[in-house]
């Protein structure tokens, strides 16, 4: 929260802390009236509520209310015998008096301003963009500022076209089921077969899957099968039920 | 001039685009028919060769623009033309149109695998490419302009340069045409 | 109306921003001073009450603006809302960089007593101040833009109103004093 906003309550005013500071310049409130410690108290506890230390506006702070207890004090202060103090109170008085005009001048100024504003803010101007043959370059003043050959490279990378995606990296997923069901198949159309010649064109997973799958078979007793000597055929023969 | 046909005047000339006679009505709180007149009077007032602005009517209502007589003080004195780098999306967009125009919009997109919308209309704002009508299909077809061939200092579309980085060149325009859509599908599908 | 003259006005329509005599003049490759005739024939012609638009001599150059009479109908129309009034503290805030130009934001503080963040980044949204550099100090120095010339119809800053109008009279500056040093004096009594 800045600093401006903080909320005051005190003997004699009441309102945010930036109102304070102005109704003192303005002369509305005495700064000798005012009792600046309240407003450091309201500061404090202003804190503890919000529970965390916003450095810049600590700062801020200190800052606005080093100045008022400054000019404060030389108002209070007695006279020119005053070692502590190069200025009287009269020249504090000279001095708060000085920036208080300053203010009051740009105070009347920018009741008049306002006033203007208010005066011409009925003429609109218009707010339209630049009719499009004003945006591009005119023909007779075009000079060759692109390179052609940009055009055949692009056209070349178009006509191009994509290589054939290698897969190669892709592992092949064969599922035990579906060997299953193809086994099951091929017994639905014949009683038996030779194994190379119904899954000879499978690669090497399929066909490891597939024995895989023919030795579930035999396990439940759907199938048995022959091969008469290493790496023979493979004869695969359906057991009929009953 | 009357109150109504003065503010009919002041609404066209704040508003960046043509204003429908319904709209004028609406804002000015008259009939339509009301506007009408007082466009009328406009029309006699802001007719060409009176003042520096003229009354147009375009598709969708009335616009207010400067006559076209005063377009070369206008270039002087306003005139940013820009020529920056041309990005890739627009090189492409750009050669498609120039190797093989008059080429329709949906050409272009199936040729380079995605819309190209923003590229046409850069480059069409641009004015290096412009429209030259509309396919059977009511696609807008697009060829290069004059400018364009001033901007690559090219004396005629036949300097174009060979397309580069592809061997063997197409022989034609249509083998040409066909070997871009080939490679865009194969592109957009892959 | 001459050549010349809507040619002109042509610019005027046209321009974004107010243009300069001389730069009119430069467009238009007529003299500054047959620009100033055809100026003056057309402040005539849209002098105020007699068109929509109006003729304006703001921020160094001219400009066209719409007739207030029509600022109700435009704000229905372009659905613009009217721009707030100035706050006290904006105003403020912008007399001080009006007048003291280029002002550091600490100056702006320290005249008006408080710190004016907001009103010093609410006026820069809006356009009417822009920073102009940094102090030796690091802090932002702002100045008025041509945007507030235009909203507050000033040809210049200097048509901004002689500050010395707002010195307070001898008479309340005596007043003052005597009120602040009768009040330190009854500090300094007990």
């Amino acid at each position: 929260m800045p600093v401006a906003d903080l909320d005051l309550d005190l003997d004699i005013f009441a309102g945010p802390f930036d109102l304070l500071i102005a109704v003192v310049l303005r002369e509305e409130v005495s700064l000798l009236d005012l009792q600046l410690g309240e407003v450091v108290v309201a500061y404090v506890e202003h804190l503890e509520r919000e529970g965390e230390l916003e450095l810049e506006v600590a700062t801020e702070f200190l800052v606005l209310i080093a100045a008022l207890l400054e000019l404060k004090s030389r108002l209070m202060l007695p006279g020119p015998e005053t070692e502590l103090d190069e200025l009287g109170p009269e020249e504090a008085v000279e001095e708060l008096l000085a920036r208080m005009l300053e203010y009051r001048r740009y105070r009347d100024a920018a009741a008049e301003l306002a006033e203007t504003f208010e005066s011409q803010r009925g003429y609109l101007y218009r707010s339209a963009p630049l009719p499009a043959g004003l945006r591009r370059v005119a023909v007779d003043a075009a000079v060759a500022v692109y390179d052609p050959d940009q055009l055949g490279t692009a056209l070349g990378d178009l006509l191009l076209e994509p290589a054939d995606v290698d897969v190669s990296h892709i592992r092949p997923t064969v599922s035990l089921e579906r060997r299953l069901r193809a086994l099951r198949d091929a017994l639905g159309r014949r009683t038996n077969f030779d194994f190379d010649d119904e899954f000879g064109n499978e690669d090497r997973l399929t066909q490891a899957v597939t024995v895989f799958a023919l030795l579930e078979l035999y396990r439940k007793g759907e199938v048995t099968w022959e091969q008469s000597e290493c790496f023979g055929p493979i004869q695969v023969r359906k057991i009929l039920p009953g | 001039m009357s109150d109504l046909a003065r503010t009919v005047e002041a609404l066209l000339f704040l508003s960046p685009q043509p204003v429908a006679v319904a709209d004028l009505a609406e804002a000015t709180e008259a009939t339509e028919g009301q506007v009408s007149e007082a466009i009328e009077l406009l029309r006699e007032d802001l007719a060409e060769g009176r003042r520096g602005v003229v009354l147009r009517e375009v598709s969708g209502g009335f616009a207010l623009a400067s006559d076209p007589a005063s377009e070369e003080a206008a270039r002087r004195l306003l005139a940013k033309p820009r020529t920056p780098p041309l990005t890739q999306a627009q090189a492409e967009t750009l050669s498609i149109v120039a190797y093989l125009q008059p080429v329709s919009r949906p050409e272009i997109a199936r040729i380079r695998g995605v819309t190209s919308e923003s590229a046409v209309q850069t480059l069409a704002e641009r004015g290096l490419i412009e429209e030259s009508g509309r396919s059977r299909f009511g696609a807008a077809i697009f060829k290069t302009s004059e400018l364009f061939e001033r901007l690559f200092g090219l004396a005629g579309l036949d300097q174009l340069p060979d397309p580069s980085r592809f061997d063997p060149s197409p022989e034609d325009a249509r083998e040409l045409r066909e070997r871009l859509l080939k490679a865009g599908e194969q592109r957009a599908e892959p």
